[in-house]
């Protein structure tokens, strides 16, 4: 875990109001792995006060990038970063997605911004496992397909591709997956709760990325809690014992 | 190298320099050492530890506000035992003063987690936390009452002779009069201030942004009332005071001194710089170099108010 | 145009919406008037009014913290009898509603100024200061005094039967204590908060920023303890209340509304927004049609605390 | 009294740390007179809270400028300004100088970047006066004169100019000043009461800009009192009664 100013090379809006941002940052680029994240300073005083959890979306030599839309004051300043402006990182933060292991294809499920940590986790599996991916948005507009693979579409109000939730769809398609399939799920809690049901149900292994409001991002602020099937008498904390779990190991 | 001094001494407790990280903003010392170096800290004050382990408050408990924050962690600790067997171990490595933070729902709890714990040497000191406003037992029902702090005092200084400090409420009309109380029943020290109770509500759901519903607020935005609180205690009542509230840089630790710190803890800025607190230090050896000061212990109470 | 009720009652006084402009942070009303709409304002509540003029206290007086500032005005005002003879005649030119805000330094003061002022029909209501922070008689040291509150109350109520609000400091534990108070002896409303106390100093000259030495804290950093202290009333004691604190918006006045506040003040935010009210008023109406609200009064202490 | 959104028109160092502002801004313009002042929100977010005064240094056409030195965190940001960004200017605030009147010559006396508003003073004389500029600073690099005529300099530590504070250069140099001068002096408050006193002595006009910490800039706040020399029992305002002041009226 580092803290580096990093130095913005490009930020550029790849749809509407979703901005992909990449910066210089050697260190961490080159210790992070896909599905941990990075806690960001926005501006250089007091306010916004807190740091900004965001995925890594990819890491390329010791460039990382982020993806990510306008939700309130600290994303507005970010998305009026420009190339040359500094910006100070904090990271690589939590565990990310475990993608070693004996599975022969990878499904990705994602909703809206919940894409974010899956391009560099593509580019991350060995070239012999399949990749199918399925991307569910409110509607059109609000779809994220950067960099994803053989990729199918849900629309809650049909304006593309099959209209219904994501879930919805993977019910409809899992005769594509294999008996060693692996989940792996990033975006709304209903979502993520939807498909921690999905692959119970079917006996598939899945981990889900989780997101939850975070103070300090590693540890020391006890200010994200997740309920675990472990042990009831305590909880785990998001920003360091996840944001990534086994989706059987928490209780959403 | 400059020859300041930068060090103090709390009652009988001698510190290398005059910062601390405050209780619940560090853990136990563990995540925050990667990213700095604890040795060089003037003291570590641990999250608040409770006789039995505490799962704490359910989610949300954090939330920002302007240039703030709320928390409502409910005191979630692993416990006494668990503290002893699980934590001292790595704190003892990290080689820095440690204080344990203890915060209790009875006077008898206090004292019994002061027994267990007063045998661990490398305890150097305690800071009882009688102000913790985001349980419902202890916390700010003990911290709004004169009475109550004093009695608490009174009793865990009967079970230890190591430091003792008391922290203090922000949320009462006159904090001096607890620091009076306190100096009264033998505490070595009082720290101030703990958060100031606070809320956030959704406007659409209309449900408390915190489950615990209030929360604690610190940052930058208490600043100015924490220092109104230190000023209030040093200008009546004579007792070593560690300031604390918003605190993000040496300048601002300065202040605190002037207003009548001896120390000063450090609490938000470690989410977002961890490494705040040796930035903090090196700020104040420069400031004491450039004022041509011989010890940094002269600036405490040295307010100028003509 | 919508139709949404965007009037409250606060009392007997019907206002045609909730928003007012809070005592000290709009003058006279004069110099705002050239920015803003004063007669689409719920209410203007004067500077605080006392019986002879006051010159306030020397400068520095002012000065701005992470989110917020600080201010010790001394409560500088013109005094009853020009307030009469030079200011209400704009006043009446600006057809708003008039609540005049009253500071003493005794009970016979509140009193001779409320008999003085009361038969004058262009002001609506009172509203008491009790909890000035910044001069050394009176404020504070009433408004830490739950007996003293209820004692002025009681004085005030016996002289006016027009609206009665009693305006009650943050720098206490239990706010609500003096709420009870104000409404057994027969307010009509209180409005909470008023500043908290805090200070700022100057690092190289060891001076206070201010020249009181402190100011009271007003302005976004204030506006969390600000609802907590609100909702406390509201949960605790059946009296309208008037919620105030750090108010930039209309998200931050629903959010009052929401816990607990009838009505809201604003004040730091004129300053730099002199028509914040009426952006206000705008964006609380497109709130109630998007909420599908027939009346904003429906907001009120509609917390959904689960 | 206007309050403006404002483009910026460009923002260029004219020397070292000193920064002028040009924004687009037609009804402010239109109205300010020279020794006025703007009340500026550099950001628009809550931090920082207030508004920061600054004199008006040239007004032309439908455009504002101002002069200005990184101070604190609000000039900090200021000096990032692009063209194109938007600033929310509150103004033309306070009274300014009362240039009209019967005298031939006016002196004008800056301290540091007490210039600031003297180019638009210049520029509003009518052209039958006589412009003498007296400019001091306490070393070289804290000199500006920035559009101003017939400069004398003086530098506390003698590294340009005259060596000694502008004040003792006046004193030098008043065999120059015609009998019915008026001096107009802005700058640090130990140089305005120096001036204070030799306009005094010397029986000269002269009207002063004062500076002191504001929150509104328009009388609402009471928050800038100044001692008058007529009525002791009340405060001026800094921002409603002056910032200039004739040099008589009050007490430093
Ligand atoms: C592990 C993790 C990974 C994330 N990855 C991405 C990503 O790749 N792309 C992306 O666009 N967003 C991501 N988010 C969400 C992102 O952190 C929030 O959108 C962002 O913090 C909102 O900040 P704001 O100032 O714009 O919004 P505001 O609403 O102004 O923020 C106010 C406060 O709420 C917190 N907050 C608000 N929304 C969220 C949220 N959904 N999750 C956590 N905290 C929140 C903020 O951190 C801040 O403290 C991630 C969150 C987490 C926890
Ligand atoms: C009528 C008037 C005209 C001015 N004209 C100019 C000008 O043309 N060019 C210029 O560079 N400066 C001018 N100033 C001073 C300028 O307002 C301050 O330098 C600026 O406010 C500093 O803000 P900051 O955030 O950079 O500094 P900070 O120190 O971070 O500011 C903190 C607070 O102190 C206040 N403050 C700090 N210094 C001053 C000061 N000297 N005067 C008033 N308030 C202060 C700020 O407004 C703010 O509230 C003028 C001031 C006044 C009152
Ligand atoms: C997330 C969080 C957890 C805290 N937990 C404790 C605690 O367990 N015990 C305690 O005495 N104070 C606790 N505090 C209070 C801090 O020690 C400190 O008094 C307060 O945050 C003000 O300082 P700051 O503004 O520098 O953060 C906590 C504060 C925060 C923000
Ligand atoms: C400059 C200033 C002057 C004030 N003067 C008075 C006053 O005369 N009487 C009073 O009751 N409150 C006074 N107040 C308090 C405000 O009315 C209000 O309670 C407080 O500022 C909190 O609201 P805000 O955060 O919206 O400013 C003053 C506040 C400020 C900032
Ligand atoms: S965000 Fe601080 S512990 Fe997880
Ligand atoms: S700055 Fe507010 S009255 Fe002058």
């Amino acid at each position: 875990m580092f803290t580096e100013k990093a130095v913005v090379q490009f930020l550029k809006p790849i749809e509407q109001n979703i901005y992909l941002l990449k910066a210089y940052s050697p260190k961490i680029s080159q210790n992070i792995k896909p599905g941990q994240f990075c806690n960001i300073k926005v501006s250089d005083t007091d306010f916004p006060l807190l740091r900004r959890p965001f995925s890594i979306c990819e890491a390329e030599g010791d460039c990382v990038s982020f993806l990510f839309n306008i939700h309130g004051i600290g994303t507005k300043i970010l998305s009026g970063k420009r190339e040359g402006n500094e910006i100070n990182i904090l990271g690589p933060l939590g565990n990310g997605f475990n993608i070693s292991g004996n599975y022969d294809q990878a499904v990705i499920v994602a909703g809206g911004l919940g894409s974010a940590p899956f391009p560099y986790l593509i580019n991350s599996l060995d070239s012999s496992k399949e990749v199918l991916s399925y991307v569910g948005a409110q509607t059109k507009t609000d779809l994220v397909t950067y960099k994803l693979k053989s990729v199918s579409i849900s629309t809650d109000d049909g304006t593309a591709g099959f209209k219904g939730n994501v879930i919805e769809l993977l019910e409809k398609q899992k005769r594509l997956f294999v008996k060693n399939v692996k989940l792996f799920g990033c975006g709304p809690t209903p979502m993520l709760k939807a498909l921690q049901k999905f692959s119970a149900e079917n006996n598939y292994e899945c981990e889900i990325s989780t997101e939850c409001a975070m103070a300090c991002g590693f540890g020391i602020c006890q200010g994200c809690p997740i309920e675990s099937t472990a042990n009831i008498n305590s909880y785990k904390l998001v920003c360091k014992d996840g944001p990534v779990f086994n989706s059987r190991d928490i209780v959403l | 190298m400059s020859n300041v001094d930068l060090s103090v001494n709390i009652g009988k407790l001698k510190l290398q320099n005059p910062v601390m990280l405050a209780s619940g903003t560090v853990g136990y010392g563990n995540e925050i050492s990667q990213f700095t170096d604890l040795s060089k800290i003037g003291a570590i004050i641990t999250k608040s530890v409770s006789l039995k382990p505490r799962k704490g408050n359910p989610p949300q408990r954090i939330v920002e506000t302007s240039s703030g924050m709320l928390n409502a962690i409910g005191l979630a600790n692993v416990g006494v035992e668990q503290f002893i067997l699980e934590k001292i171990p790595f704190l003892r490595e990290v080689n820095s003063t440690l204080i344990c933070n203890i915060a209790a729902s009875s006077i008898e709890e206090y004292v019994e987690c002061l027994k267990i714990l007063d045998g661990q040497d490398i305890i150097k000191g305690f800071e009882i936390n009688v102000s913790c406003p985001n349980v419902k037992e202890g916390g700010l029902v003990y911290g709004n009452d004169v009475s109550a702090v004093g009695k608490i005092t009174e009793k865990v200084r009967a079970v230890t002779d190591k430091l003792l400090i008391i922290k203090l409420s922000p949320n009462t009309a006159h904090v001096s009069d607890f620091a009076l109380v306190a100096k009264k029943e033998g505490a070595d020290a009082v720290s101030a201030i703990n958060t100031l109770v606070g809320t956030a509500f959704d406007i659409y759901t209309r449900k408390p942004k915190i489950k615990n519903i209030t929360g604690g607020l610190s940052g930058p935005a208490i600043k100015p009332v924490a220092l109104a609180k230190v000023l209030e205690i040093s200008r009546k009542v004579d007792i070593p005071i560690i300031g604390i509230g918003g605190i993000m840089n040496w300048q601002d630790a300065v202040e605190f001194m002037i207003c009548g710190a001896t120390a000063v803890q450090i609490g938000t800025v470690n989410f977002i710089n961890p490494n705040a607190g040796i930035e903090i230090i090196q700020g104040l050896q420069e400031y004491c170099t450039k004022m041509k000061m011989q010890s940094i212990s002269e600036l405490t109470s040295s307010y100028n108010l003509e």
